[in-house]
């Protein structure tokens, strides 16, 4: 492309990013007059909101990188993107984390003869990677790609790269590849793709194992449909699944299968409608090779009762906008892709395809292969008939089926080329390693789902001598001397976008970070024969016990995040277990075994066994252990010969007590709330008459009264917000002993509290800046008073370390700093400069993120306006995927919150001690 | 002749205290040393690290360390009680027991003002309690009962040091007629040229009436407020109203428990049974039986309205206490405090001081269990269930701890070597 | 010329003194020295009740009234609401002052005590007079 | 003999009369019948509980009024047959409703029952006893623990059910023994004035009486306090109705003041000085002033929950009233020439 | 005999009171802090006789918290020409040459846990003066203000600037 025009976008893009602010380190006592003044628009001291996209996951949401001092400091949900729309989940949060990890790759890594690594030049690598696949072309042998997902521009530059060098791409990796559902629409549609579910236009929800706010395709914005869809009255959610789930936990009703009976249930469900007449009919070939299942069987297989079963069919031909999404474990099992056949079936049968099934806005998941390909990759390894092999930001060692045995495999290749970000243990197995940069410090862009176009741009400069994939592939394609035609990355994308978009698209682009492109409408017709051929095998036969579950973990996805410290830090939602791996199990089994919290047993399936602490987790069917998948790497599961999906549901699998109890950091003291009205249930009404509450009198708000509200209705217990603001205060991560010991730091803590039938309630619980705050008299120096904006300030520097604030807090949200907090270079860079850095012996707490509310005053004053409503949003709220937490002025009578803490579904906890929280609840229903 | 010859003997009985040290003697103070400079090399250890290194947690804020200062405090109580209170009833057997009473007050409030520092967070600024006037025009918190302490304490450890002393001085001139060499010299410049003119004696006399009088109310007063620490929060367990008297019992019953074991060697080791008889012996085992039952009471009174007024957190941590985590200890502290006194009631055993002994061991082995089941338990089980944790100490605290007992004993040792421990003056009255 | 008598016992001391008051010895002139408190000496001479008890109460008065002006003043001089408890909130700040009544009462009596009974004595200090066993009479030099 | 059958009968007459007006149609409910009830039986436990501290500790003070502080004794048998009357009234208790195990009517009316009349009958023998004085006081004042603490728990406190003090039995305790003082202070100053004004040892003895009542004006403060700063600290709202309730409105709040000053400050500032102590009349005057205190705290405590008609309640106490202050002036006329 | 001690006694009570005042008056002296810079830049020159405004150099004292420093492009802009002969001079060009950022040493410092808005106190009207001293009489500049906690709370109470706990801690 001309300078001209890369001159013109890169004004466009790059804007003030680029340059560091005048940065002072106070620490060092210099001031830095830097050569070139920052251009207009960028101020010292101020911080910068740059447009990015989160590589944690698959899913590619928008992100609001908060650059202070040079330094990227926060992620926030970028606002409007169409994937996530504002949310963000505690995964790309700690993004963070993995930017500044302490084990990064610092440069490139060469394996000696020793087998130490020494370090090389970017130069030498590159040079030593073409020079091998030369040679490995001479000698015959294959070199190959194998690359996680990659999207858009990237995509294509692989792609180019491989024809060019003669380098065999093979189909992308990912452990959830969801490949039996695509195949199944593949073999009913002709479309071999992931769909965009509108959960947000359904109003009936029935969902088969599908983890939808967790890992399934796309969780928070699936959360944010779901916090559309519950506003409409009469939506109604049905979760079926044979474990127990988050999802399941915030479905309307859960549906607790016996495992692999989801396929009997469908074609219950498909036979009864059929019946039924009512919905479009199945082509006769289809309806024969249907398993013919009848109530009873079905009641029999699945372990729901038959009249819930005639319910369930009746529910979803009385709903006019029904919705079924299967997927997850459901298809994770032998039956899966029958079962995947038989959804798809169902949804064509409802007529959910096209409306509220959308493949036009297919999930962007073409590229990705399945385990298939990786059962192929070992065999060619074993017929030593591979060169180079290149693994590009994917850790197949880590995340492959124990069975196959690739890092054994690995080995035969030529020379084993990772390029990744962590030096761990799967980085070790190769010969050479290329440091990846992370997303934020890389010129990219994303199309996680067809129409949508995500931005990367640099928010800060590398911190190591690292690159991205697409320089490297450049830099590759240069040095053996084929025609690159761009002399970066950068260039090589603005290229691509100057020519793919318009003036004013570009503009759109460069200035909110992301493009809705207009999607083609894709024809869909259903094949019967093929897909008749191909449902034989539907037939379950009813699981021995146990069955073990494998199930996806909200935390680290599967498995790729959980490197990073600040998600080992952050409790499971459903068993508050924050470190360590831990055998789920129903208190009614665990009784009848005489099993507590944290006694170890064996479990052991095949020729496999682990030692597990267990962990009682009410409402988990008493025939079914649960366990979170990416825990058990070493687990030999097997593989769906037919969609090459991962099989996460073990039968027969044996349970042995041993006797002795291991430690395990399980943060509830208790599961259940013992009737004291945390989470009211109706029933519960502790109101006292205001004359008799107050002993003195209500002091007086001048212009604020801050106050939050938090609609449990939409809190799905995802802890995005504790995340959030774990990063945000700079609360410290302070480690397994100590959360072994009870002294966790969060300052926001999400507490599940379990009924007596297992259903669970979500309260995000942080310090409720009481009007009437216990904590504060007991200070004997003032460190904890109560504001004139209503906020319970705690001033660290005055703090002398007393502890009687956090004993006198009946809502226990203060935390005190048992020793120094340690930050590991570099990741003292992330603290968030607003903030004071708390000493060793200091109490410290929620400020309802008052740095914030600072910032906010400070503009308002310069407009000479009050703050206006929405303008302070806290660091919880901002991150919350379903928006259930509101922030405000309660004087304010237009104000949100000031509405909300009038509904009649407010409350606000333990309101008979009288300590009247400006934190209000809103109760579900 | 007989009682000048009486009071001479008195003296020399009394003054053989003073005396070059045995083996004996220096061996337990070695050991004594020993156990504090161990607790001081912990404190630096905590000092360098931060409170990790102790085993509190959240929620439980408090542990060993506040339930050594209520103990500590407690012990002081019967000090000034038996002196000041018994003083003003005209009790007579109280001049057996008041100089030992009085020293052990002042050690046992010295430990127990160490013990809040050493739990705070950052003792380094442990002066922002105090109000002095700074440039920051801060003052502490008048309202936090923990400042009340500070003046409580500092107030209680005055005035039971003017009482003391006032309480030696004629003593300190005996000291200076009986003994010679520069330990003389320091008794006399101690003794402030006491004559015993009938001047001195009749100012003596009312300003020991008037320090008694002042005393007496301070004594219920501290650990009052000391049982304010806790009242005045909001938790279960802890806020409830009968707290003052019964720490006021409780702490009168721990000393009085301290006396005995403190003066039944001391007896032993200076022959000083002419001075100190059974029937002294039996009468502060009466006080000590009297407060146990008042104690005994009150934790009738308590687990009685824990049910009454069906407050469902109140109900939980009593059930909890006496069942749950620490149930142990909890029953320990029953038997030690409230059943095994009630055998005071029969005359034989209150008079066998083997037996008041044993008795009076485990009640201050009770009394500390008691402070720490009441601390503990309601810090580890109060309102939100989620928070519900416990605690267990670990071997820095144990160790301070120890170290604490080392210093008390440490301290009453030195003593015994450089004040006659019974008031001389006052005996020769009874003579 | 003063005239000593040395008693050994309580009662002969005692009878001494009385006769040497009905011999109309004046109690100014006497000087009386005893090995512990005899409260029936101070009835004998009846000596007056004497200024002492004004320390306590003056000390007493000001360290309630100083208790309560340094609480409220500092309370008032930064207000911060703690709790929602009011500025000047009395039950907590009657307890200070009550305890410096207590404090400041008692000091100002030990004051008194060393003033009124003139210790120390420095000339005594370091050669001191005898503080003996014994119940001494001194008459100081009686006119003829 | 002939004064005691009249003591005997006026009290049989009394009582008599008393349940008859109480269950009539203007006994006027639960309230004046708890009002005296409580207010007597105290008075008459304290004196006892007085005179039996006194033996144990060997107390000389109480030496020339100790039979005369015994002497209304029998009457404590009244004390079990009329708190028979509360059996029809217990609607009056918000617990009636239901106030779980422990507030459970039968139970309720057993154990004070039975407190009552043991006490009572321990009271008797001891005040009669020659011998083994000092176990029997023992027991008589456990007993008067028990019973005190449940008049304070079951007859004044659940009241205000569910909320609870639990420093209450203790506070009884001292405003009984409180009481019992008063009373021995009013009986010292009758009898000075019948015997021989200059009788300096009864003078001595009235001077420690004086300090000892002195004392437990402090005692009682410090209670007071310790009750009202821990509600008042802690917000509870289920605790602070009690103390807004009796302060808050027109009529109580300055009651209560009156109360305070007449149960401590006005004791406290006149026993600072050693001439009211050592003088008959004053401390007399000042022990009017006390009872009067703790009949209004009794009334503090009923009022605001029970109405109390003024005819009904002004009977019902001086019908209880009566053979009390008749037996102390028999005693003090037909003993005029003992001791 | 007496007398000695005595003395000594008062001597050495009043000796303490002079000790503790000796160390007092060096802690309040000892630390404002007046460092050498890198380059001696004379503020009398250019705030003095020069009359440049303060914002003339740190320009971002009214947008931002921070005053800022300027960068030497800045700086230059006049000394391509002015003075350029001066000894000090040639050192600030050599810097700009060799292309590196210039370290000043900082002269005022607050403590992190303290947030400062230089903006609020210019646009409330505070002169620079107010805090920085008359920095125009100064070669080297010092820190002529203790910036302890009750220096700035006397100013903010004598101007009605908030006092909550807030305003500055964070």
């Amino acid at each position: 492309m001309e300078r001209r025009d890369f001159l013109q976008l890169l004004g466009l893009f790059s804007g003030a990013a680029m340059l560091p602010g005048c940065s002072e380190n106070r620490s060092a006592g210099k001031l830095v007059s830097y050569l070139v003044p920052p251009d207009e628009g960028v101020l010292p001291g101020a911080a910068l909101y740059l447009p990015s996209t989160c590589g944690e996951c698959p899913a590619g949401c928008g992100l609001t990188v908060r650059v202070s001092e040079g330094r990227a400091v926060k992620l926030e949900g970028r606002a409007g993107h169409p994937v996530n729309d504002g949310g963000l989940c505690m995964r790309g949060q700690a993004a963070l984390w993995r930017l500044y990890h302490p084990e990064r790759l610092r440069n490139p890594l060469r394996r000696d003869g020793a087998g130490q690594f020494q370090p090389l030049s970017w130069d030498e690598a590159l040079t030593l990677v073409v020079e091998e696949l030369e040679q490995a072309r001479q000698e015959g042998r294959a070199n190959l790609l194998l690359s996680g997902r990659t999207t858009g521009t990237l995509t294509e530059l692989q792609q180019h790269f491989c024809r060019q060098l003669g380098v065999e791409p093979l189909p992308q990796f990912e452990i959830f590849s969801h490949a039996a559902l695509r195949k199944a629409y593949g073999i009913l549609f002709g479309q071999a793709e992931l769909p965009h579910y509108r959960i947000d236009q359904a109003d009936l929800l029935l969902s088969i194992g599908a983890d939808l706010l967790e890992t399934f395709v796309s969780p928070v914005g699936y959360a944010r449909q779901f916090s559309r869809a519950i506003k409409q009255d009469g939506f109604q959610w049905l979760h079926a699944e044979p474990h127990y789930s988050l999802t399941g936990a915030n479905a309307t009703e859960r549906l607790v299968l016996n495992p692999g009976s989801e396929a009997a249930l469908l074609s219950f469900l498909l036979l009864r409608i059929e019946s039924s007449g009512q919905e479009g009919r199945l082509p006769r070939q289809l309806l024969r090779a249907l398993p013919a299942v009848s109530a009873g069987q079905a009641a029999r297989l699945t372990g729901l009762a038959e009249e819930r079963l005639e319910r369930l069919a009746k529910q979803l031909l009385l709903a006019e906008r029904p919705l079924l999404i299967a997927g997850g474990i459901a298809t994770g099992q032998p039956n899966g892709l029958q079962t995947a056949l038989l959804a798809g079936l169902l949804q064509q049968q409802l007529g959910m395809i096209g409306s509220r099934i959308e493949f036009a806005r297919a999930e962007n998941y073409a590229a990705v292969g399945s385990l298939h390909d990786l059962q192929r990759l070992a065999e060619r390894l074993e017929q030593d008939r591979v060169g180079v092999l290149l693994v590009c930001a994917a850790d197949p060692l880590a995340r492959a089926p124990a069975a196959l045995d690739l890092p054994g495999k690995f080995k035969r290749a030529g020379l084993r080329v990772g390029l990744c970000d962590l030096f761990d243990d799967s980085a070790r197995q190769f010969d050479l390693l290329l440091p990846l940069s992370h997303p934020l410090e890389s010129w990219g862009d994303a199309v996680p789902r067809k129409g949508v176009l995500s931005l990367l741009k640099p928010a800060l400069d590398p911190l190591h001598d690292s690159r991205s994939a697409g320089e490297v592939w450049l830099e590759l394609l240069r040095r053996s001397a084929k025609p690159a035609e761009s002399a970066s990355y950068q260039e090589y994308l603005f290229d691509v976008w100057h020519r793919r978009l318009d003036e004013r698209q570009l503009q759109q682009f460069a200035e909110q970070g992301y493009l809705s492109l207009p999607v083609a409408a894709v024809p869909l017709r259903l094949q019967a024969e093929r897909a008749a051929g191909q449902l034989a095998g539907a037939e379950t036969a009813v699981a021995a016990p146990w069955s073990l579950v494998l199930a996806p973990s909200i935390r680290s996805f599967d498995g790729r995040s959980g490197s990073l410290p600040l998600l080992s830090e952050l409790p499971d939602p459903l068993s508050t277990v924050s470190y360590g791996r831990w055998l789920a199990m129903a208190p009614a089994a665990a009784q009848a075994l005489q099993l507590e919290d944290r006694d170890l047993v064996r479990v052991a399936a095949g020729d496999w066994s682990a030692d597990l602490p267990v962990r009682l987790q009410p409402g988990l069917a008493a025939s079914v252990l649960m366990i979170q998948g990416d825990l058990l790497p070493e687990a030999s599961l097997p593989i769906d010969p037919r969609s090459g999906e991962l099989v996460r549901v073990l039968d027969g699998v044996r349970l042995e007590k041993l006797g002795s109890a291991a430690q395990l950091a399980i943060l509830a003291g208790s599961s259940s709330q013992h009737g004291r009205g945390l989470i009211p249930d109706p029933a519960h009404h502790a109101e006292i008459p205001p004359e008799q509450s107050r002993f003195y009198r209500a002091h007086p708000h001048k212009e604020y009264r801050w106050a939050m509200t938090v609609d449990l209705e939409l809190c799905i217990g995802c802890a995005a917000c504790a995340a959030a603001c774990y990063v945000e205060n700079n609360v410290p991560v302070v480690g397994r002993r100590d959360h072994l010991r009870g002294r966790e730091m969060s300052w926001l803590r999400i507490e599940p509290f379990y009924d007596q039938a297992g259903r669970a309630g979500f309260l995000p619980m942080l310090c409720q800046h009481c009007h009437n705050a216990p904590c504060e008299p007991v200070c004997p120096v003032y460190a904890a008073y109560h504001n004139p904006e209503g906020l319970n300030v705690q001033v660290y520097q005055r703090c002398v370390g007393t502890r009687y604030c956090s004993n006198n807090c009946p809502y226990k949200v203060r935390r005190f700093n048992w020793w120094q907090p340690q930050w590991q270079a570099p990741l003292e860079q992330m603290r968030n400069p607003d903030l004071a850095a708390r000493d060793r012996g200091v109490m410290e707490k929620c400020t309802f993120c008052v740095q914030r509310i600072r910032r906010a005053r400070d503009r308002a004053r310069d407009e000479e306006r009050p703050i206006r409503d929405g303008e302070v949003v806290t660091a919880c709220g901002q991150s919350c995927p379903t928006g259930a937490i509101r922030f405000g002025n309660l004087l304010d009578e237009q104000s949100a919150v000031y509405r909300l803490a009038r509904s009649e579904r407010a409350y606000r906890v333990f309101a008979e001690l009288g300590t009247e929280p400006s934190v209000y609840y809103l109760r579900k229903g | 002749m007989k009682s000048l010859a009486a009071r001479e003997k008195l003296e020399q009985d009394v003054l053989k205290g003073l005396r070059r040290p045995g083996k004996w003697y220096l061996l337990g103070l070695a050991c004594c040393a020993l156990l504090f400079l161990g607790a001081l090399g912990l404190w630096g250890y905590q000092l360098s690290r931060g409170l990790g290194v102790t085993g509190l947690m959240h929620p439980v804020g408090w542990g060993v360390y506040i339930t050594n200062f209520v103990f500590w405090v407690g012990i002081a109580h019967s000090g000034t009680l038996i002196s000041a209170v018994l003083f003003l009833f005209r009790a007579r057997f109280r001049s057996s027991f008041n100089r030992a009473a009085e020293a052990m007050t002042i050690f046992a409030l010295m430990v127990a003002g160490l013990f809040p520092l050493i739990h705070l967070g950052r003792v380094w600024i442990f002066y922002y309690l105090f109000p002095y006037p700074s440039q920051r025009t801060l003052w502490p918190n008048f309202r936090s009962p923990l400042v009340w302490d500070v003046f409580a304490i500092s107030t209680y450890m005055i005035v039971s040091l003017v009482f003391f002393y006032l309480g030696t001085l004629p003593d300190l001139a005996i000291a200076r007629r009986r003994l010679s060499g520069i330990r003389a010299r320091i008794y006399s410049v101690l003794s402030l040229g006491w004559t015993g003119s009938h001047g001195q004696w009749k100012q003596y006399g009312r300003l020991y009436l008037f320090l008694a009088a002042f005393a007496t109310p301070l004594v219920a007063s501290v650990h009052s407020i000391v049982s304010w620490d806790f009242a005045v929060s909001i938790l279960p367990g802890w806020h409830t109203t009968i707290f003052a008297p019964y720490f006021v019992a409780g702490a009168i019953l721990s000393g009085t428990a301290m006396v005995i074991i403190l003066v039944v060697p001391l007896r032993r080791a200076l022959q000083l049974q002419p001075y100190i008889s059974i029937d002294h012996f039996e009468a502060i085992a009466k006080i000590l039986l009297l407060t146990s039952l008042i104690v005994s009471y009150a934790y009738l009174v308590e687990y009685g309205l824990a049910f009454y007024g069906h407050n469902q957190f109140e109900m939980e941590l009593f059930r909890y206490r006496a069942l749950g985590h620490y149930r142990a200890l909890f029953w320990l502290m029953i038997v030690c405090n409230s059943l095994v006194p009630l055998t005071l009631f029969i005359r034989r055993l209150r008079r066998n001081l083997a037996y008041l002994f044993a008795v009076s061991l485990l009640v201050t082995l009770g009394m500390w269990v008691e402070r720490f089941v009441l601390i503990v338990t309601s810090l580890a089980h109060d309102f939100d269930p989620y928070a519900w944790g416990t605690y267990t100490p670990s071997w820095v605290e144990i160790g301070i701890t120890c170290g604490s007992f080392g210093l008390f004993f440490m301290l009453f040792l030195i003593f015994v070597k450089t004040v006659p421990v019974l008031s001389m003056s006052e005996l020769k009255e009874r003579l | 010329m003063a005239r000593t008598y040395r008693y050994a016992e309580q009662e002969e001391f005692m009878d001494k003194l009385r006769e040497l008051l009905q011999s109309g010895v004046g109690k100014e002139q006497l000087q009386l020295y005893t090995p512990y408190h005899l409260p029936e000496v101070e009835q004998l001479l009846a000596l007056p009740p004497g200024r002492l008890r004004l320390f306590p109460l003056i000390g007493g008065l000001g360290g309630f009234f100083g208790g309560l002006a340094l609480t409220v003043y500092t309370a008032l001089s930064w207000p911060l609401i703690t709790g929602g408890k009011p500025i000047v909130s009395l039950p907590p700040f009657l307890i200070i002052a009550y305890l410096l009544t207590i404090l400041f009462g008692s000091l100002a009596s030990f004051a008194g005590f060393l003033l009124l009974a003139r210790l120390p004595e420095l000339d005594n200090l370091l050669d001191p007079g005898e503080f003996s066993n014994y119940f001494i009479i001194v008459v100081a030099g009686e006119r003829p | 003999m002939k004064r005691d059958t009249q003591a005997v009968l006026l009290a049989a007459g009394c009582g008599l009369a008393l349940a008859v007006l109480a269950l009539g149609p203007f006994g006027g409910g639960l309230g004046p019948l708890l009002l005296a009830l409580s207010c007597w039986v105290a008075l008459l436990q304290g004196c006892v509980a007085v005179a039996a501290t006194c033996d144990l500790v060997k107390a000389r003070w109480i030496g020339p009024i100790r039979s005369r502080l015994l002497a209304p004794t029998p009457l404590l048998l009244l004390s079990a047959p009329l708190f028979l009357l509360f059996w029809p009234q217990l609607q009056h208790y918000p617990w009636s409703a239901g106030g779980g195990r422990y507030l459970h009517p039968e139970f309720f009316m057993l154990r004070n029952l039975a407190a009552l009349l043991l006490t009572a009958v321990v009271a008797l023998a001891y005040a009669a006893a020659a011998s083994r004085k000092q176990l029997l006081a023992v027991v008589y004042l456990l007993l008067f623990v028990v019973c005190q603490s449940l008049i304070a728990f079951d007859w004044i406190m659940s009241l205000e059910y569910p909320w609870y003090s639990s420093m209450l039995g203790f506070y009884f305790i001292t405003e009984a023994l409180y009481a019992g003082l008063a009373v021995a202070c009013l009986l010292f100053w009758r009898r000075l004035r019948a015997a021989d004004p200059a009788d300096a040892q009864a003078r001595e003895r009235l001077r420690d009486l004086t300090s000892l009542i002195f004392g437990f004006c402090i005692l009682w403060g410090g209670l007071f306090f310790a009750q009202y700063l821990l509600i008042w600290y802690g917000n509870l709202p289920e605790e602070t109705g009690f103390i807004l309730r009796r302060t808050g409105t027109a009529p109580y709040r300055q009651m209560a003041w009156l109360m305070l000053g007449c149960t401590f400050m006005i004791p406290f500032l006149g026993l600072l000085s050693a001439r009211v102590k050592s003088s008959p009349a004053a401390a007399a005057g000042i022990s009017l002033v006390i009872l009067g205190g703790l009949l209004l705290e009794r009334l503090l405590y009923i009022l605001p929950v029970l109405t109390l008609a003024p005819l009904a309640t002004l009977a019902q106490f001086f019908l209880l009233g009566a053979p009390v202050l008749f037996a102390w002036r028999r005693r003090a006329a037909g003993g005029a020439g003992e001791s | 005999m007496a007398r000695l001690l005595l003395n000594l006694g008062i001597i050495g009570y009043f000796g303490l009171f002079l000790l503790a005042a000796v160390a007092l008056g060096g802690y309040w002296t000892g630390d404002r802090q007046q460092p050498q810079q890198p380059i001696a830049f004379p503020h009398t020159v250019h705030a003095g006789t020069l009359q440049l405004a303060c914002e003339f150099c740190h320009r971002y004292a009214k947008q931002s918290r921070r005053a800022g420093v300027p960068s030497l492009t800045r700086c230059m802009s006049c000394h391509q020409t002015l003075a350029a002969e001066r000894e000090e001079i040639k050192k600030l060009t050599r810097i700009f040459e060799a292309g590196q950022p210039l370290h000043w040493n900082r002269v005022y410092r607050l403590p992190d846990f303290i947030y400062f808005s230089h903006k609020r106190h210019v646009r409330g009207g505070v002169p620079c003066a107010a805090c920085h001293g008359d920095v125009a009489r100064m070669k080297t500049v010092r820190q002529v203000r203790s910036l302890e906690m009750g220096w700035c709370l006397a100013c903010h109470r004598d101007l009605g600037a908030p006092t909550d706990c807030t305003t500055c801690h964070n």
